[in-house]
Parts: structure tokens; sequence; C-alpha cells
């Protein structure tokens, strides 16, 4: 399914970057401020299915050139890795540990978290991706 | 004295069904080592019944075997209680197994397959019963109680290809098992009303039972029990229908031992139940009806097999009528109880030998039924010769004639009524209907006689085809009848010579109360030298007997209007149950969530009734306090309302969006700007997800909308009450005290850094709501991410991508199940 | 007893389920894998039951937050019997699969959603907080709505979507339940409610208004996911639909998860106190229904699958009764109800997946005679049918006679109701094993020993899953003492909750929550 | 503000039984969209009123200011949006794929297509 009006395939070409843009503050912004990994998941899935309404399917795999499923297989994976990592260590599941690098002068606080987080991200696209796409097919045919 | 070992009793019990199991280890061409095996069970557990009888003798009915723990929480152990009732009913059950066993052999010849089956069941029949009798724990007697109706299912079924024999081995089953049922409630009822739970602890303390209404419940439960086992009226259709089971275990299970159990229980119940007002009157009433019935259904049967299953039935209930006047004897001490054990033994010493020579003469006459025998003495064959003469003396000690056990058991039955009638007027009743049933059984003697000697042709027509398979004897054709004619032996033995017999019973029986019987069975004569009421009743029931038996009277087949109960109540089950089911169950998911939502509110409706300060409307709660939000508010309940009422499906679909951004201003004045923008992310993604699957619906059909006022009601009556949950538990927040901990505060004051309670160890955010999501309740958003991609496998799974679509579409061609809208 | 091993039950399936997502296309391994990972699961489940078989509790506090404000997950007796036994019937459900899930379907994420299935099974078990409960039920149902719809043949689709609308809307009286009971008591973990409900009741406090109000709508929330009377109508109407692999598992999982929910929140938090009063009718009510109705509607179907299917409830309604009593003894014959039901009721469904693949069909009018061609198939469904009834010594036996024996003095007309049912239970085996098993053989056999595509497929797999459940029911009955035992400890901590409290929120006993005033 | 929020979820609890109770599917799925709004918006008033005595608002939940919000319903509801999510999307595709089976989503008709007793009546046969 195509809506392939000219002004929403310009206007979401121009917008694309933008919520992709967004969605990285927002999950990097996280966890002290608004935002957080659900959020620009959500944030980024808004952009990848406005592109693939408006440009096809064909398009759409240009963009994202991966079947959606490794991006939950990835996510959930990731994030299941993080929670499950501390029981390596004696401790529970999800026992958050993190640390502070010090790169060229400035510290950069590291949560284990974090990571937790960018795996919601990537699973949170990959479902309304896969959903949205999937559907996408079906009225294609 | 010293307790005796349960293992011995155990290994007893348990040795007919090993021996059985066994024998299924045997190739099937290994006959006689099957047969030995087979017999080797029975006769094991006899040999080892009379070594621990020779060890211990027989025990007080008080005085169980040890204990072997099973499931000691539940307070079920192995023990057993081997006394007189007990040891009597084992040795009478064994004995009869090793008698069956060949018999079987012989009845089924040249069928190995049948045999590999048979043997098994049978020892496991074996094993069962004699639990049932051995057992001690009260438990554990329901316990092989059960295992003998399934095993007595499992042999009625035996010819797979006689659908008839299917149904009435489930009648059976389902008869025998409402008992079972019955029983197993009556005993739980019974034990934890008292914390009796052992046959041999109820003897003991028979004296201090109360009679309140528990127990006088438990024991009309347990009457049932004992009752549709023993086939009593109105229940006893199931045992004619038994005989459809071949002839070995009709003449084992459904004649001497199985039906029994049911009289051995009132035998059991009688020293603690007999004292009870309702014991003799229910006992007496039930048994004498399914005595004189069957009685009557008996001389008008045709097939030898169901005639011999309806004396059964009749004597069942003269047995159970006999422990119902010992009652008597326990509750006023009147003498209506004599040499019960002997009375049950003379009838499987002449009704097992019946059914023997039944299935003998099927293979040796070809038929089974009473016209089909005109002659039969006059028959070539030596062995027609012997079965026709065990089935006359047989069916002598079936009339009760003089010199059999069998007369004087009615004897002292007729004793007990006349002692009884003494102390109750009313039982008189008993009386005659005891000498009607005994007229009738002599009638059958005489008709049988008459007709096996050729003196007159039976009612109906000899030319008919035979119902049974005809078969050329073989080596093994004598155990047709050999066995038969062993037990029948006996009742002539006990009945002429009473002496051993005495010397056996006279150490187990219980119940002796009668001066005239104290010394055990008198010589044949003797009765005549001492002419009384008993034998006044005997003789007037031999004349009338003969007298019928040469009538023409109930010649035919009489219809038993009680065959009709088992159809009507399958029938029924099946048409109320299917009824009721689905009256709820209609298919229309309307109705359900109908329903679902009914009981939500009721159940809400019912917590308010029980506390009614859940309908006081909460005090301080001013909607007033912030108009935005009241605006806001507004406008949700605007667009909510608006959505039943557009019917142009992409207006609803943004009607519905439109609802879901006012949310999102809510969510803002509630500060909460994560939800808000995932709100409005979701809301977006929705709205397009909407779209996309309306495209792909069918249209809708524009027929007038379905009631409308019902259902506004029930979602109003919904909604309010969410909505006033939801304001009682907003009210609770309110109120709650500023310092009341609650996770909220905790997860506040631990975001960023942590406090002695962690170990100094915090969420290091300050965003409270991620840290929360992937921290502290991290393993809730684990989940949720779970069922993100569960569901997106779900969706994949139904839809499969393109790659599929053609593999996919060859089957829906393939099953036919391609429809397309 | 902390034991942080205990996240490996929620772990080692969802890595598993990743694993085989990877392995989509490859049925082979990714059957393996799943056997390898449910094997490992039942081992470790079943030493960490013999370790708390005195009566301990093991707990994990995820993200090592202490209780009550992280998520705890507990291993009690409780959990621990209900896991094993879950575990047990998966494994045989699924090695039944292996022969009779079609190979299509097999490679539509079967296996990936079968392990998420687990992760929400195990789950629900396993956590000590009411939301996460919510969390895991959801888990489950999501993977079961996939499991339900997978192969999507045209019956599945007349009836996938009740299932999936009525547990939805059960599932959202959920998430307003256990928000509004955050609402009033400020906590979600059930250990924590249990304790501010025996605090408020010990100091005479009451609670909250209202409270009863949410008890209720929990246990219309459980009892459409147990199938309570008169909540079951999704049961009855989908569970013949699917593979019958797949109708095995549900019977023996989804409900009692219901059930589970009930026997863990209800005894400590949510019938006990004032609300007690409130409940327990409503259970004992829905209980007498439930077993009646359901057997009712068993006895009157005309096809295997169905009448195993609607027994399902019947059974679920002893398990009510036994909890209805709200006694120690009551709550552990209710739990070894369902211990002994779960493995029995699956056995027959995978019984009847074989019976349909000799029969080509499963309405009774249609097949007969099985026992003559498959005498082993007539023995295990036999002895399973018998244990449902609960003839003895065989499992069902005991469950009953507890209750029963109980119910008598509770609640004699429930105690009535039992035996009635389970007289009817046996009709309706006979049924099923008369006209089956013994009657002439009979009707179309269209496609004997063969699948849908009318291949012929090895049944060894489909046979070792009924030898599984089969041997177990008659082990469950005849060594009926250490389960019964586990489960009178479980019974014991359900009826006092302080062990549970202790173990789960050692804080409680300290200082943090007890001064909890306030509210109301 | 509490009174306002349970007003909205009584409206939108009655308006979503209302829709689920009708005929078509679609229907029946734009009410379970609509009950998962009630449900959340009963959630977030059980972090209490936020409107402050003097008639301001409390602050959102990220640290570094006094009178916050209860964030745990917050983070409740995010878990049940999403959630909530995931079923919606299977749910419209199951409707789809019902559609294509059986060509129709109308509950009458799908209710009548199986039927549980399978069309019969009970009785001995």
């Amino acid at each position: 399914m195509r809506m392939s009006s000219l002004i929403l395939q310009t206007a979401v070409r121009f917008i694309l970057p933008l919520t992709f843009l967004y969605a990285a503050y927002a999950a990097l912004k996280g966890h002290n401020g608004p935002g957080g990994g659900f959020i620009a998941g959500l944030i980024a899935s808004v952009g990848f299915c406005t592109y693939r309404m408006s440009y096809g399917d064909r398009a759409f795999h240009r963009l994202l050139p991966v079947h959606p499923r490794w991006l939950v297989f990835v996510g959930l994976g990731l994030a299941g890795a993080v929670a499950s990592l501390p029981l390596l260590f004696g401790q529970p599941l999800l026992r958050s540990a993190s640390t502070t690098l010090h790169l060229g002068g400035s510290e950069v606080h590291l949560v284990s978290s974090m990571a937790f987080d960018l795996g919601l991200l990537l699973v949170v696209v990959g479902v309304a991706v896969g959903m949205i796409s999937r559907l996408g097919e079906e009225l294609d045919r | 004295m010293v307790t005796a070992s349960p293992y011995l009793v155990l290994v007893a019990v348990g040795a007919p069904a090993l021996a059985g199991l066994a024998t299924m280890l045997l190739p099937d061409a290994r006959k006689l080592t099957r047969l030995s095996l087979a017999t080797a069970g029975p006769v094991a557990s006899v040999v080892l019944v009379a070594i621990h009888l020779g060890r211990n003798g027989v025990s007080p009915a008080d005085t169980p075997t040890g204990t072997i723990p099973w499931v000691p929480s539940l307070n079920l152990d192995i023990s057993f209680l081997v006394d007189g009732l007990g040891s009597f009913f084992a040795l009478l059950i064994a004995g009869m197994g090793v008698i069956v066993v060949p018999y079987a052999r012989a009845y089924f010849g040249h069928d190995a397959a049948s045999l590999a089956r048979f043997f098994p069941t049978l020892g496991f029949f074996t094993s069962a019963m004699l639990g049932v009798v051995l057992a001690d724990h009260l438990l554990l007697t329901v316990l092989f109680w059960e295992m003998t109706s399934v095993s007595s299912f499992l042999l009625i079924g035996w010819d797979r290809d006689d659908a008839d024999a299917g149904k009435r081995a489930m009648q059976a089953f389902f008869t025998t098992g409402l008992g079972g049922l019955a029983l197993l409630g009556g005993i739980l009822l019974f034990g934890g009303h008292t914390g009796i739970w052992r046959w041999s602890r109820l003897m003991a303390e028979a004296a201090t039972i109360s009679h309140d209404g528990t127990v006088v419940a438990a024991f009309v439960l347990m009457f049932v029990g004992a009752a549709t086992k023993s086939a009593q009226w109105p229940l006893h259709d199931w045992l004619p229908g038994a005989m459809k089971a071949p002839t070995p275990v009709s003449a084992y299970l459904h004649s001497a031992t199985m039906v029994k159990a049911g009289v051995f229980l009132l035998g059991r119940m009688l020293p603690a139940f007999g004292a009870l007002a309702l014991w003799l009157p229910l006992l007496v009433s039930i048994g004498a009806v399914t005595m004189l019935l069957g009685a009557v259904l008996a001389l008008s049967q045709d097939n030898l097999k169901r005639m011999f299953a309806y004396t059964t039935v009749s004597h069942l209930g003269l047995l159970v009528a006999m422990y119902g006047l010992g009652g008597a004897s326990t509750a006023e001490g009147v003498g209506t109880i004599h040499w019960d054990l002997t009375q049950i033994a003379s009838h499987a010493l002449y009704k097992a030998p019946l059914f023997l020579v039944v299935g003998a003469l099927a293979h040796l006459v070809g038929s089974t039924r009473v016209a089909q025998l005109h002659g039969l003495w006059n028959r070539p064959g030596a062995g027609t010769k012997a079965a026709a003469a065990v089935l006359l003396l047989s069916g002598y000690a079936l009339a009760g004639g003089p010199g059999t056990v069998s007369f004087i058991a009615k004897e002292l039955f007729f004793a007990a009524t006349d002692h009884a009638t003494a102390a109750h007027p009313l039982l008189a009743v008993v009386g005659v209907m005891a000498i009607a049933a005994a007229a009738c059984n002599v009638a059958i003697f005489v008709r049988l006689a008459a007709t096996v000697f050729g003196l007159r042709s039976g009612a109906g027509d000899a030319s008919e085809t035979p119902d049974a398979t005809h078969r050329e004897p073989d080596s093994w054709s004598f155990m047709l009848w050999a066995p038969a004619a062993a037990l029948i032996a006996l009742q002539y033995l006990g009945g002429l010579v009473p002496t051993l017999w005495n010397r056996t019973f006279s150490g187990i029986e219980a119940n002796v109360h009668d001066e005239a019987f104290a010394d055990g069975l008198p010589w044949a004569w003797e009765p005549f030298l001492h002419p009384g009421m008993p034998l006044l009743m005997s003789m007037v029931a031999i004349g009338a007997g003969t007298a019928l038996g040469f009538s023409r009277w109930m010649r035919g087949d009489l219809v038993d209007v009680h065959a009709r109960i088992w159809p009507a109540t399958y029938r029924g089950i099946l048409r109320g149950g299917h009824r009721l089911f689905h009256s709820l169950q209609t298919g229309h998911l309307r109705h359900y969530l109908a329903v679902v939502f009914s009981v939500l509110t009721l159940c809400i409706g019912w917590a308010a009734w029980a506390d009614p300060a859940m309908l006081r409307p909460p005090a301080g709660m001013d909607p007033f306090e912030y108009p935005a939000g009241l605006l806001l508010g507004a406008v949700v309940c605007a667009a909510a309302i608006a959505l039943p009422m557009v019917t142009e499906r992409v207006v609803r679909v943004l009607v519905l969006g439109a609802s879901g951004f006012a949310v999102v201003g809510l969510y803002l004045v509630y500060q909460a700007p994560d939800l808000a923008l995932t709100q409005l992310m979701f809301e977006i993604i929705s709205v397009i997800l909407f779209l996309l699957v309306l495209r792909l619906l069918p249209r809708p059909d524009h027929r007038p909308r379905i009631r409308v006022l019902p259902r506004l009601a029930l979602a109003s009556v919904v909604g309010i009450s969410i909505g006033w949950m939801t304001l009682l538990a907003g009210h609770a927040v309110d109120n709650r005290a500023e310092d009341a901990p609650t996770l909220g505060k905790f997860f506040e004051a631990h975001s960023l850094e942590g406090s002695e309670m962690t170990d100094g160890r915090g969420g290091e955010g300050r965003n409270v709501v991620n840290v929360i999501l992937v921290d502290f309740r991290g393993f809730d958003t684990l989940g949720e991410i779970t069922v993100l991609a569960t569901a997106v496998l779900g969706v994949w799974s139904m839809l499969p991508g393109r790659r599929r679509h053609r593999e996919e579409e060859d089957l829906a061609v393939d099953t036919g199940q391609g429809a397309q809208p | 007893m902390t034991n942080d091993l205990l996240g490996l039950l929620v772990v080692i399936p969802l890595a598993t389920s990743l694993a085989t997502v990877a392995l989509v296309r490859r049925p082979v391994p990714q059957r393996i894998l799943g056997l390898v990972s449910l094997c490992s699961m039942l081992v470790l489940a079943l030493s960490w039951l013999v370790r708390i078989r005195d009566g301990e509790v093991m707990v994990s506090q995820m993200g090592a937050w202490p209780a009550p404000f992280g998520i705890t997950l507990v291993f009690d007796s409780l959990s621990g019997l209900l896991l094993c036994a879950g575990l047990l019937v998966t494994i045989a459900c699924y090695v039944h699969g292996f022969s009779m899930v079609e190979p299509s379907t097999e490679r539509r994420y079967f296996h990936p959603l079968m392990q998420l299935l687990i992760v929400g099974v195990n789950q629900s078990f396993l956590t000590g907080d009411l939301f996460n409960l919510f969390v895991a039920f959801e888990i489950m149902l999501m993977a079961s709505y996939g499991l339900l719809a997978i192969g999507r043949t045209r019956r599945q689709m007349t009836q996938a979507y009740k299932y999936l609308l009525l547990n939805l809307v059960a599932s959202t009286v959920f998430v307003i339940t256990a928000g509004l009971v955050y609402g009033m008591t400020g906590t979600l973990n059930i250990a924590d409610l249990a304790r501010f409900v025996a605090d408020r009741s010990n100091a005479g406090v009451p609670l909250p208004t209202g409270f009863t109000g949410l008890s209720v709508m929990l246990l219309v929330v459980f009892g459409l996911k147990g199938a309570f009377f008169p909540l079951w109508f999704w049961l009855p109407d989908t569970y013949h639909t699917c593979p019958i692999s797949i109708a095995a598992l549900f019977s023996g999982l989804l409900t009692k998860v219901g059930v589970y929910a009930v026997l863990r929140t209800f005894p400590l938090v949510f019938a006990a106190g004032d609300a007690r009063d409130v409940v327990l009718p409503i259970l004992a009510v829905s209980a007498g229904a439930t077993m009646l109705l359901g057997v009712l509607g068993a006895v009157s179907q005309h096809n295997v699958r169905r009448i195993l299917a609607v027994h399902v409830i019947s059974q679920v309604g002893y398990m009510v009764f036994g909890i209805s009593m709200m006694t120690t003894v009551g709550l552990a014959g209710a739990l070894y109800y369902m211990i002994q039901h779960m493995v029995v009721k699956s056995s027959l469904f995978l019984c009847c997946g074989v019976m349909e693949r000799h029969a080509g069909s499963d309405d009774l009018d249609e097949i007969g005679g099985l026992l003559k061609r498959h005498r082993w198939l007539g023995v295990a469904f036999f002895v399973a049918a018998l244990s449902l009834v609960g003839v003895p010594p065989l499992s069902g036996f005991f469950g009953k006679l507890v209750i029963i024996r109980a119910g008598w003095t509770a609640n004699w007309w429930l105690s009535a109701i039992g035996l009635v049912t389970g007289w009817l239970t046996l009709l309706s085996m006979l049924k099923i094993w008369t006209q089956g098993f013994w009657s002439p053989e009979s009707g179309p056999r269209m496609n004997r020993g063969g699948d849908a595509s009318g291949r012929v497929r090895c049944l060894r797999a489909a046979h070792t899953g009924i030898g599984i459940l089969v041997v177990a029911a008659v082990l469950i009955g005849l060594a009926a003492e250490p389960i019964y035992d586990i489960a009178f400890h479980a019974a014991e901590q359900l009826t006092d909750p302080t062990t549970y409290i202790r173990a789960v929120d050692p804080l409680a006993a300290g200082s943090v929550l007890t001064a909890s005033g306030g509210g109301g | 503000m509490t009174t306002v929020l349970a007003i909205c979820v009584a409206v939108l609890v009655t308006v979503s039984v209302y829709l689920m109770l009708s005929r078509e599917l679609k229907s029946v799925a734009m009410g379970v969209f609509a009950l998962g709004h009630g449900a959340n918006l009963s959630i977030i008033a059980m972090s209490g009123s936020p409107v402050l005595a003097d008639g301001g608002l409390r602050n959102p939940p990220i640290l570094g200011v006094a009178d916050l919000v209860d964030p745990l319903p917050q983070a409740l509801i995010l878990t049940a949006i999403v959630i909530n999510f995931a079923v919606m999307g299977f749910l419209l595709t199951l409707l789809i794929v019902t559609a294509r089976r059986t060509g129709t989503i109308n509950v009458d008709e799908l209710a009548t297509e199986d039927r549980p007793d399978g069309g019969r009546a009970g009785g001995d046969r």
C-alpha cells in the first residue's frame, strides 16, 4: 500500500532524519530526562512506518535491508543478555552495574541498563515495523 | 497376642493378579504352562490364607494384622482383617478362582488369543475381590471395590464385535460406579465425622457410635454402594445385562463372588450399624422386593443365562433381607440371623454350577435356551448326559429340595422370618414373599426337569436357530462339566452329611442366634422329625412351586420395566446435559461477553452488599479543582461517546485517535511526559494500523443495530462500577498518610542514589519512570518486550510473507479450506 | 533461602525461543534445542523441589532490589510442584507434537511460540508480584493466541477470536485491578500485600473501603482464565480446533495457571481478613456449578476432543471446591488435584490425537474397534481415563478423596455434587471407551495413519509422549505420599502466611513498613 | 481530578462495553482499544491528584525538584500501553485472517459457522 502523494513523500523525506535524530536524543537522555528506549523506539517506528506508507515496500527495503525479525532477535537478545549476565557473577537477574569511562578528558557514565534500554528500542522498532510492513504487503497483494 | 504379619496376606491378595500378568509374557502356544500359571495364582491365595489361618487362627473381628504404610499423610495404610467373614469370603473367592481357570480353558477351547487376554483380567479381578474382603482400612476396601467394578466392566464387554455388550458393560460400570462413589462418600462422611477409618475399630467401638443424622446419612450412602453391587431393586437391571460376558465370568463374577461384595459389606456393617432404626426396614424392604421380583422374572425367562441371572438377583435380595432381619438381633437381641455364611456359601455352591453347565450346554448343544433343551437327557454323547445330570442336580438345589445345604439354608431363613415376625408382626409379609420366591425357584426346577426329560415341550419353538456355537468335543471337554459337578457335590455332601460342614463353618460363623441351630446344620431328616413353622413354609413353597411348574402360567418373556431405567437415565443425562450446557455455551461472542460483564458487576454488587461502606460517596473529592483537567476530561468523554455514533469507518478511526490524543492531554496534566509521548506515538501507529486493517477487512453491513437499550444498560452498569472502584481507590490514595511508605516513594528516593536499605546502590538516573522501567522493575519490561516479540511472531505466523504465499495456497486448495471472501 | 538461579527458568526458554527463531526453517535442530531447554528446566526445578521439601522457600530478588520494592521470584512448594508438573506435561506434549504437528505448521514459529508460552507459564508460577503476574499472563496468553491460530484452518479461525477477546477483557480488568490495588495499599508485592492485610486484621483496622470489590474483580479475572462457572466460554469453543498436541498442552497448563493465581493470591491476600466472607460464597457456588455443568456438558458431546475439552471445566470445579474451603486440607487437596489433572488430562488429549490419526476422525459415531489394532493405545487411554474418573489407586482418587473428605464438614452439598460429578465423569469416559475402542469398526477411514496431507507419519514420538504421561499418572497415584506431602506444605504456607512473608520480604519484619498506617 | 478521571473511566468503559456487544468484530476491536484507554486512566488516577493545595500542579517524576507525582503508576501504564499495542496488532491480524478464512467478521454469522455442539442434539445414538 502506498499513499503516493508527492507532498507526503517530500514531507516524509524531510521528517525521517528528524525523527531518527529525536529518537536518538530520547534514547540517550532517557535515564535522566523524559525519554527512554520505548519512546525512542516508538518515535523511530513512526518514522519508519510513515516512510513505508509513502514510499512503498521496495524503497522501504532499501532503507531497512534486514527482516524485522532480526531487529526483534537482536533487541530481545541484547536485553535478555544484559538481564541474565549477572547470573554469571552469582547475582540475581537484572542486577545493574555502572562504570565511568574517561574518554579524552570527558567522563561518560555508563549504566548497564542503558544497554537494556537499547534492546527495548530495537524490539519496539522491530515489532512495529514488522506488523505494519506485513500488513502493508497484504494490501499490495 | 502378637500382631499377624500383613505381608503374607498381601501376597495372598496379589498372587492371582501377578500370576495373571505373568501369563501375558508367555507366547500364545504355551497353553498348558499358561493354564498352570493362571491356576497357580488363586491356588497360592488359598494356600496362603490357609497358612495365615493356621498360624493365627481366625482373628476376632476387632483384631487386624499389622500395617504397611502407604500414604501416611492421609492416614491410609495397608492392613488386613482376616476374621471369620473375611476368611470365608477369601477362601470362597480363591477356591472358585481355582475352578474357573481350567473351566475357562475348556470354554475358550482353541481360541488362544482370548485366553491370553482372559487370564490377566481374571487374575486382576480375583486379587481385587480378595482385597475387598480382607482389607481393614475402609478406604482400602473402596479401592479394591472399584477395581472389581473395573474388571467386571472389562469382562462384560469381552466381545468386541458386539456393540450391545459394550453398552451393557457400560451400564454395569455406571450402576456399580454410582454405588462405589456412594460408598466412598459414605465412608468419607463417616470417617470424617467419627474418626473411625478401620473395620476393626468399627467393630471394637460399635457400641459407642452415636446414631446422629450424619451417621445415618453415611450408612445410607454405604448401603447404596452395597445395594448397587448386589443388584438390588430398582437398580438390578445391570446384572441380567452382564450376562453378555463369557460364561466363566458369569459363573465367577456375576453369581458367586463379585455380586456378593454388597452382601459382604452388609455383613461387615451389621455389628456397627445393625442397631440403627433404619437398618431393618431399609434392608428388609429392598431385599424382599428384590427377592420376589427376581424370582418371578426368572421363572418367565427363556434364556437360561438370563433366567439364572434373575434367580441370582432374587437370592441376593434374600441375602440382603437376611442381614436386614439380623438388625433385629443386633438392636433387640432377637434371634433373627443364623449361619449367614452358610446361606451365602449355599448359594454360591449351586449357582456357579448352574452357570458353568450353561456354558457347557452352549458348546455341547449349541444353545442356551430352555426350548432347545427338550429331551436333552436322551441325546447321545457322554458329555451331554453328564451336563444334563449336573444341570438337574443343581436345579434341585436351586429349588431348595431336601437333602441339600440349600434346603437347610432356606429353613434358616424361614426360621429368621418366623422369629422376626414374633417381634414385628408386619414382617409376616416378608415370610409370605419368601415363600412365593421359593415357589418360583421350585417351579423353575420343575420346568427344567420336565424339559430335559422330554415330558413336555418348553414355551419356545425348538426349531429356532441356535444362538451359540456348537463345538466339537476335544480333550478338554470334560472340564466343561466336571468343575460344576465338583461344586454341586459339596451341596449334597453338606446337606446329607453335615458333620464336616459344621466343623468348617462353626469356627467362622459369627451370627448364630437360634438355639435350634446352635450346633450347626442338622442331618437331612431332622427337620422332618421336629416340624415347625420353617418346615411348613418350605412345604408350602415346594407344593405351590410344583404346581406352578406344571401350569402354563408365567411362560414367555415377562418384560422387566426396570430395564428402561438405564436407557432413560442415559438419554436423560445426555439430553439434559446438552440443554443445560448449551444454554450457556451458545457460540455467540456477544452472549459470552454479556455474561462476563454481568458477572463482573454482580460480583462487585455482591461485595458492595456485604460492605455497604463501598456505596458511600467518598468525601473531599472536588471535580472542579483543576478546570483545564475538567475540560480535557470532557473532550475524552465526548470523543468516546461519539465513537459508537459515527458509522463511517475512517471517521471512526479518527474519532478513536482523537480520544487518544485527549488522553495524552490528561497525562500531561498528571505530569507524565514519558507517558504522554509514548501514548502519542502509540496513537499514531495505531491509527495507521487501524486504517490498514480496515482496508483489508470486508465492508460492514448496514443492518439495523441490535438492541441498543439492553446493551447500553449493561455497558453503563459496568462503566459505573469500574469508575466507582477507581474513585474509591483514588480516594484511598488521596487520604493515604503522608509518611505511608509506598513503592513509588522508594523509587523516588533511590532513583539516583542508594541508601542503607539498598547497600548504597541507586538507580543512577534522574528520570524515575525510566529507572523503574529499566532497573527497579526491569523484569516487567523484559516480560513486556517478550510479549511484543511474541505478538509479532504470532502475526508472522498467521500472515506468512510473500515467499510462502504460493506454498500456502497450494495447501488451501488441497484441503478445500481456502475460502476467500 | 536465596537462590538467584531461579531466573534461569525464565531465561532458558527465552534464549531458546530466540535461538529457534534464528533456526526457523530447520525443524530438527529446533526440536533438539527445545527439548534440551525443557528437560534442563525440569531437572533444575526437580532438584530445587527436592531441596525445599521441608517447606522452605527460595527467593530471588530481581535486580537485587530488596522486596517489596523490586520484583521477587518465589519458588515455594506451591510454585515448585506446579512448575515440575507443567514442565513434565510440556515435554510430553512437545514430543508428541513431533509426529502430530504438520510440518508446514511447525515452520510457522511453532517452536519459538512454544518456548515463549513456557516463559509465560514459568514466570506466572514464579513471580511474587501482582503486576508482574499480569505481565507473565500476557506472555503466556500472547503465545497461546499464536499457538491457537497456528496453521489457521477455517475451524480455528471461526473460534480463535473468542478466546482472544474474552482473555483480553480479563487482562484489562486485571491491569485495572492491579493498578487499584497499588492505589489502595501502596504495594504490589504479594507477600507485602499479605502483610498489609494481616497487619490490618491483627490490629482490627478495617481494610481500605472497596478492597473487597477489588477481590471480586480479581476473582472474575482469574476465574475467566481458569474457566470457572460461568466464565468458561472460551474453553469449549476453542480447544478442539487447534493441533492436538497444542490442545493437550493448553488443557494441562492454561486453566491451571488461572487456578494457581487464585491459590497464590486469595488465601494470602484477597480472601483474607474481611474479604473472606465475600469471596468464599462466590467460590463455593462457582465450584458446584462448574463441576456439575462442566461434566454434563462433557457427557453430551459427540467428539472425543470436545468431551475432553469440556471435561477440563468440570475438573477445574474440583480445584475451586478445594480452594473454596480455604482450609489447609482443602487447599492441599486442590493442589494435588491440579498436579494430577495436568498430567492425566494432557495424556488423554495425546491419546485422542493418536486415535484421530488412526481412525481418521474424532467423532464417536465414526470410530470404533480401535482396541483390536492398537492395544497399547487402549491400555494407555483406559488407565488415563480411570485416573480422571478417580478410580483407585490411580492419581485422581487421592485428589478427590482429600477434597470430598474435607468438603463434607465444610460444604456438604459440594461434596455431594463432587460425587455425582465423578459418577458422570465415569459415564463420559465409558462413552469414549465403548464407542471408540470396543464397538465394531465403522465409518469412513479415509486417511488411516496419515496426516491431513495423506502421508503416513511415524507415531513413535507420539507414543513416547503418551507413555511419559501415563507412567507419571500411575506414579502420582501409587506414590501419592511425597507429592501430597509437598502439597500439604504448600497449603500450610497459604493458610499461615508468616513463612512466605518472612522468606520473600525480610524487611517487613524489620521496621520499614510495619508502621504503615493511614489510608482508608 | 480523581473524580474527573473516574468519570472518564466510567464513560470510556461504558462505550467500550457497548461497542464490544455489537455485531461486528471491527467495532469490538475498537471497544477493546477504548477499554485500554479506560484502564490506563484508571491507573494514572492512582498517582493521586496532581493538583497541589495552592492550585498549582505537582512536578513530573524527574529528580531535581520537589513535589513529584508518584512515578510507579506511570511505569505501569507504560508497560500496559505497550502490551496493549502488541495485543491490538495481533487481534487486528487475527481479524484479517478470520475474514479471509470464513468470509465474515460478523459475530452472529461466525457463531452459526461452527456450533459448539456440532449442530446436533444430544441423545443416545
